[in-house]
């Protein structure tokens, strides 16, 4: 079988590798690259552990074949840190116990962080919704919802943190 | 009492490591030179093993092994270990299958890919015989037999009695008879099972797995591979869930060592989601005949019940189960008689065993869906009928239990209350409660293990830091920050001198484990203890110091050695350490503590309780339910870390609510017919409930500081406050699980054609 | 696990139909490939060759005219239907649809042609569109045709599409006035698709009687149908309790569902029966206010 | 008359037949199950129909033995 050149961005490096096309993203990321903050929970697109940002779009990377984004950007939960802070909504999630067992939680982490890049001041029940594709077991989610609440309130911008 | 570590705000002390992706769990283990393994798995729910021919297997390249049960030493092996004769399963088995998805063989390759091709090319001959899939046919005269030479295929029988049963009943005035059947429910852990085995020549065994009790699994592992226990070491350092589905020995567990020993190299194997489903266990379904008699002002006299649960094809945690269902059935009530039989009924099924709550969630349903109908049947109000039989401090479970703290009756206050402050509900709208109860860890040691059930050390380094050393579980309830808390309140320092080592049996003492809400009330107890003993070391010098008036204690807080008479005079903590350790030749101060329950009674040193009320919306044309509220008043004794015991009790909720409306396994000839999270339905963030918790102060003498259980009792109300609020709302009551819509419109239906009569 | 394939990524349209008539059942198109990937990796589908349309230019469009009606791009994602003011204003049950189609994700990633494509009669997208008389355009490398929805599933999983056509384009005429369409799904999570699902639209006469009606069902039959002997029963008639139950009776008797793990055939007859009611008294009365 | 347990010649308070069936099921050991297999009965299909039936036929069924006993 011959192999693909892929050209990928993670976490803002650039990595040329060759892969099996049939190669999902996940297997790519976790596998190939070795980021296994990403992980994987079902083989039915259902759980959402392995929830990735695809040019700042929530996508569960087990649904993906890594071919098809060649030459896009794709950010997983090592990626959220700047500059060696943690970004707000990993703040929120210590302060409001938003995870247990923790191993859902870089995928919620991730759809959390697209959705409320795409909105800012949302309902508790459009947070609930942000996060449906995402199974936890653990904590019963209302604690992720008070979590993605307190940022969208502003209670861990920079200049308060 | 005031504390300065207890009951505050403290964040996880393995938050940052899981929300930045750096926390490693087994799924993530990576060694060089690893192989994966792959497991092929019986596609018939009962046959004999005529023969299996891996020849085919062994020469596609890239396959370094196939082992079957020839390969292993064929020991039957359970966590009963203390019966021979509950021990009844061979992982890889010799003889026959017994349940669809059973391992028959295990493969080793260079790739997960190779390994699952291989299995295809090994060849199995099967003799298939009779199979046998729910317990009511298992028991009849010649049903198949599940394990040879067990009669009528019963498992375990259980008898709990107490008091005059025929008298109680008649001095009631009115006795009521009920059916119940409560569904099976998957354990469903994000991470599933999985096993890194790495053998040396050396003859030492490193197992890398996602369990509940490391000490467990490398006991039972040197059982079945013939090992020194001590030649063992399990690590666990990051377990995605457990939820009492993982501390016992495991396919992913045996079949990698078994592997790993034949090759001295590294195997990994991993769980599919299906094979998480199909072929690890569940919790156990059972028939429940419950028959009570009461006084006509609701005083509970007798209750005579029956129980038939479906054992699956092996014992495993399935015989405690069975005891705990029918002890916390009773529960938290006081009755004059009280006698329960239990049958655990083998079939040619997925086993079943232990599940938060331990058999008690379908013991309460029964028992708290009854309870609603009585009050019903004799027009008393149903939080007054729950007062009236409520244990309270220091009752005794005749012959059972001492209860010595007991908040029930304010819980009950506090859930009136509410109920009254919602007012006039909406049409279709309903509140249903539930009181429960549970235990703090089991006192029962089936395991036989020679060990104190808890062990803790606590070692004091030249800069003040603090490692402590526990046997004691993590498994996303927090273990690891409630230990820090304790450890960092009895000593007089803060969290952050802590630093937490567990789930390494090479490193940490023997320690039963998590699982029925052990680990606070017993580890802490040891974790207390060893730093007790390491604070009394230093107050030693502390004293020779200060040189107080003899009639002076010494205390630490804060990281302040001072004189507990006079705070204002002490001495600085690190300073106090410093002179210590060179006072004692250079040696770091060691504590040590340990901690097994005696004379407590036959089941648990002490007991939480509590009372749910759960508000749901109810669509009468489809019988579409939807969870509004969930309200709980909660005696776990004196809360030790206010944000896990928040976390606990709302996950406790999504999943006893699941089990009480969503989540079933249903079968078809032995073949579970939802093995994925598509078909499988589990609670998502849409359909939670907003919750609130009323914590209820009272302190238990037999825990840490008072604590006592805390988040696996809450798994026991929930499904029948559902099924209560149901039966406010529309005036039904659904006795089977779980409570989907069909049922609660074939209910409706029923009580049409019964008002029309 | 997936078994190997050629890989084949097309830049244009034209690109991708050369390579599918080619290579016809030799090869299979993923588009944002969710099902697809899900099937392969169960070894129920397997294919030589892969082509990849997700990037194809000019597959990815929304746009609306008074005359030619609402037009979108194969390979346009549901998030951006769900986003698009666009259709937000001029097709409301599309947005709404698509907001409780799975989750963001999934959402993010699949596409419109792709879900009519793969047929799945449980799909979302296609009763709705069904009601709105929608219809899709697809193509070979030698021609291109117009498919109505009503005709375009012929079975389980089955499509009208030849074995080198492939959806490229959904169009949806412009509402006529006086009409109104509404779609709900029945399920345990809201993420989920429908145990039934129901979609009508109703248009009214001057005089608040019923013109025409259009009742699509999901997930009651081996393919997303039309209930057509509902819809007679409504055509002239008034709203009244007494023509929704009749309606609602003719929609579970034609419907066709199966008795599995999660409803009995029963219960999802009483489903449609409910739903339909439901939908066709909402649509009738939003219809009625919509002059 | 007041039964008598025909295995172990327990009393019940009330001494009707039916409180002792009741007894005989609770008891349940092997002396107390023997009896029931000498009747041509079997303990396990007894207590089956019990805890799946509606009504108290398993204990009807024996209290009339227990009678029948009694009597010779």
């Amino acid at each position: 079988m011959e192999k693909h050149l892929l050209r990928i961005t993670v976490n803002e490096q650039e990595y040329e590798l060759y892969i099996n096309p049939k190669a999902l993203l996940v297997e790519v990321i976790r596998d190939h690259l070795g980021f296994t903050g990403t992980k994987r929970g079902c083989e039915s697109v259902s759980c959402g552990a392995c929830t990735v940002m695809i040019d700042g779009m929530a996508v569960k990377s087990c649904s993906v074949l890594a071919m098809q984004v060649d030459g896009m950007n794709v950010t997983t939960s090592e990626g959220l840190e700047e500059k060696g802070q943690l970004h707000p909504i990993q703040k929120a999630f210590l302060d409001h116990g938003a995870y247990q067992c923790g191993f859902c939680t870089s995928g919620m982490l991730m759809s959390s962080k697209a959705f409320l890049d795409e909105n800012p001041n949302p309902t508790t029940h459009e947070i609930r919704e942000g996060i449906e594709g995402n199974l936890c077991r653990c904590t019963g989610y209302n604690s992720i919802v008070r979590a993605l609440d307190a940022v969208a309130k502003g209670n861990y911008r920079e200049d308060k943190a | 009492m005031k504390y300065n570590v207890i009951n505050t705000h403290v964040h996880n002390i393995d938050g940052i490591a899981k929300v930045t992706g750096r926390a490693t769990y087994t799924f993530d283990v990576k060694i060089p030179g690893m192989l994966y393994g792959k497991i092929l798995r019986s596609p018939h729910p009962h046959a004999r093993i005529v023969n299996i021919d891996s020849s085919k297997a062994m020469e596609l390249m890239g396959v370094k092994a196939v082992v079957t049960g020839k390969d292993t030493l064929g020991v039957k092996q359970g966590i009963w270990r203390r019966y021979s004769e509950l021990c009844d399963e061979q992982i890889l088995p010799l003889e026959k299958v017994r349940y669809i998805g059973e391992p028959v063989a295990a493969v080793a390759a260079v790739t997960e890919e190779i390994a699952e091709q291989a299995l295809d090319l090994i060849e199995v001959d099967y003799e298939v015989l009779p199979a046998v899939y729910e317990p009511m046919e298992a028991i009849k005269k010649g049903a198949p037999e599940v394990h040879e030479g067990v009669e009528r295929n019963i498992n375990v029988t259980r008898h709990i009695e107490w008091g005059d049963v025929e008298e109680a009943f008649e001095n009631s005035d009115y006795i009521r008879e009920d059916w119940f059947k409560c569904s099976g429910q998957a354990h469903m852990c994000m991470e599933t099972r999985c096993a890194v085995a790495s053998y040396t020549p050396e003859g030492k065994l490193t197992v890398w797995t996602s369990t509940q009790s490391p000490y467990y699994i490398q006991g039972l592992l040197s059982g079945v591979l013939g090992l020194r226990e001590s030649d063992i070491r399990v690590i666990a350092h990051y377990v995605g869930g457990g939820f009492g589905g993982k501390f016992e020995l495991d396919a992913a567990q045996f079949c990698s060592s078994v592997l790993s020993m034949k090759l001295s190299k590294p195997v990994k194997i991993v769980f599919s989601r299906e094979e998480d489903f199909i072929a690890t266990k569940r919790r156990t379904p059972m028939f429940y005949y419950v028959r009570t008699g009461v006084k006509k002002d609701g005083t509970f006299m007798a209750r005579e019940t029956r129980v038939f649960t479906d054992g699956g094809a092996y014992t495993g945690m399935g015989a405690t189960a069975l005891y705990l269902t029918g002890f916390f059935h009773s529960f938290p009530y006081k009755w004059a008689g009280y006698r329960y039989d239990g049958f655990r009924v083998y079939t040619n099924t997925l086993p079943s065993t232990s599940m938060r709550g331990f058999g008690a969630p379908q013991g309460m349903f029964c028992s708290e869906t009854q309870i609603d109908l009585i009050a019903r049947d004799l027009g008393i109000d149903r939080v007054e009928i729950r007062r009236k039989n409520a244990h309270t401090p220091n009752y005794e479970v005749p012959g059972q239990a001492t209860i010595a703290s007991c908040g029930l009756t304010e819980c009950l206050d506090k859930i009136e209350e509410w109920i009254k402050s919602r007012g006039d509900l909406p049409p279709n709208r309903g509140i249903g409660i539930s009181s429960y109860g549970f235990m703090s860890g089991g006192i029962f040691n089936w395991f036989d293990s020679p060990y104190s059930f808890s062990s803790a050390v606590v070692t004091i380094n030249y800069d003040g830091k603090v490692d402590l050393h526990v046997g004691c579980q993590e498994i996303g309830q927090g273990s690891n920050t409630t230990m820090a808390i304790i450890c960092a309140e009895e000593l007089g320092v803060r969290i952050e001198d802590i630093r937490v080592h567990s789930g390494d049996t090479a490193e940490c003492p023997p320690d039963l484990g998590a699982w029925g809400s052990r680990q606070t009330l017993m580890a802490g107890n040891a974790t207390k203890m060893a730093a007790a003993d390491a604070k009394r070391q230093l107050l030693e010098f502390a004293t020779a110091k200060i040189k107080p008036n003899i009639v002076y204690d010494l205390d630490i807080k804060d990281r302040w050695v001072h004189l507990v008479a006079r705070p204002e005079r002490g001495l600085d903590y690190f300073e106090v350490v410093k002179d210590a350790l060179r006072g004692k030749g250079g040696q770091r101060i060691v504590g040590r503590g340990f901690y097994t329950p005696h004379r407590k009674g036959m089941i648990s040193p002490a007991y939480s309780y509590g009372v749910q009320a759960l508000e749901i919306d109810v669509d009468p044309e489809t019988g579409k339910i939807k969870l509004v509220n969930c309200v709980t008043a909660h005696d776990c004794g004196q809360p030790i870390n206010p944000i896990g015991l928040h976390g606990q009790l709302e996950g406790a909720i999504s999943m006893a609510a699941g089990y009480g409306f969503l989540e079933d396994m249903p079968m078809e000839d032995g073949k579970i017919m939802n093995p994925n999270l598509v078909d499988y339905k589990i609670i998502r963030a849409t359909e939670m409930p907003e919750t609130e918790v009323f914590e209820i102060d009272t302190y238990e003498p037999e825990g840490p500081f008072g604590a006592k259980e805390a988040g696996e009792g809450l798994t026991n109300p929930t499904a029948a406050a559902l099924g209560n609020a149901l039966f406010d709302a529309l005036g039904i009551s659904v006795k089977q699980l779980p409570i989907t819509p069909e049922k609660v419109l074939n209910a409706l239906r029923e009580k049409k054609l019964e008002d029309n009569k | 696990m997936i078994k190997d394939f050629h890989y084949l990524r097309p830049n244009t349209v034209g690109e991708a139909l050369d390579l599918i008539s080619q290579y016809k059942d030799d090869c299979k198109i993923i588009c944002g490939g969710q099902s697809l990937l899900i099937l392969m990796r169960q070894g129920l589908v397997a294919t030589d060759y892969l082509v990849d349309i997700k990037r194809v230019q000019g597959l990815n469009y929304i746009n609306f005219d008074t005359n030619e009606g609402l037009k979108m791009g194969a390979a346009t994602t549901h998030r951006a239907i769900e986003k698009s003011a666009l259709i937000k204003d001029k097709f409301k049950v599309l947005a709404d649809m698509e907001n409780n189609l799975a989750s963001i994700q999934v959402r993010n990633w699949g596409t419109i042609g792709g879900n009519l494509a793969h047929a799945d009669a449980a799909g979302d997208p296609a009763p709705v569109l069904m009601t709105l008389g929608a219809s899709v355009k697809v193509g070979s490398a030698d021609d291109t045709r117009i498919i109505s929805l009503d005709q375009f599933y012929v079975g389980l999983f089955e499509t009208a599409l030849k074995e080198d056509e492939i959806v490229l384009e959904v169009q949806v005429p412009v509402p006529a006035s006086r009409s109104a369409a509404v779609y709900e799904k029945f399920n345990l999570l809201q993420s989920d698709q429908g145990i039934i699902a129901v979609a009508a639209s109703m248009t009214l006469n001057g005089d608040s009687t019923c013109k025409e009606a259009r009742i699509a069902l999901g997930n009651a039959a081996p393919t997303t149908m039309r209930a057509r002997k509902a819809e007679q029963t409504l055509v002239g008639g008034k709203l009244d309790d007494g023509l929704l139950e009749a309606a609602g009776l003719a929609a579970s008797e034609e419907a066709d569902p199966i008795s599995d793990i999660h409803a009995s055939e029963d219960y999802r007859r009483h489903l449609v029966k409910v739903l339909t009611m439901r939908m066709v008294k909402k649509a009738w009365e939003q219809a009625a206010i919509s002059a | 008359m007041s039964i008598k347990c025909p295995v172990c010649g327990k009393v019940a308070k009330t001494g009707s037949a039916i409180d002792c069936a009741r007894h005989m099921f609770g008891t349940g050991d092997k002396p107390h199950r023997a009896w029931f297999e000498s009747q041509g009965l079997s303990y396990i299909d007894l207590l089956l129909s019990q805890t799946t039936e509606p009504g108290n036929k398993a204990y009807i069924t024996v209290a009339e033995l227990i009678e029948k006993a009694n009597k010779d």
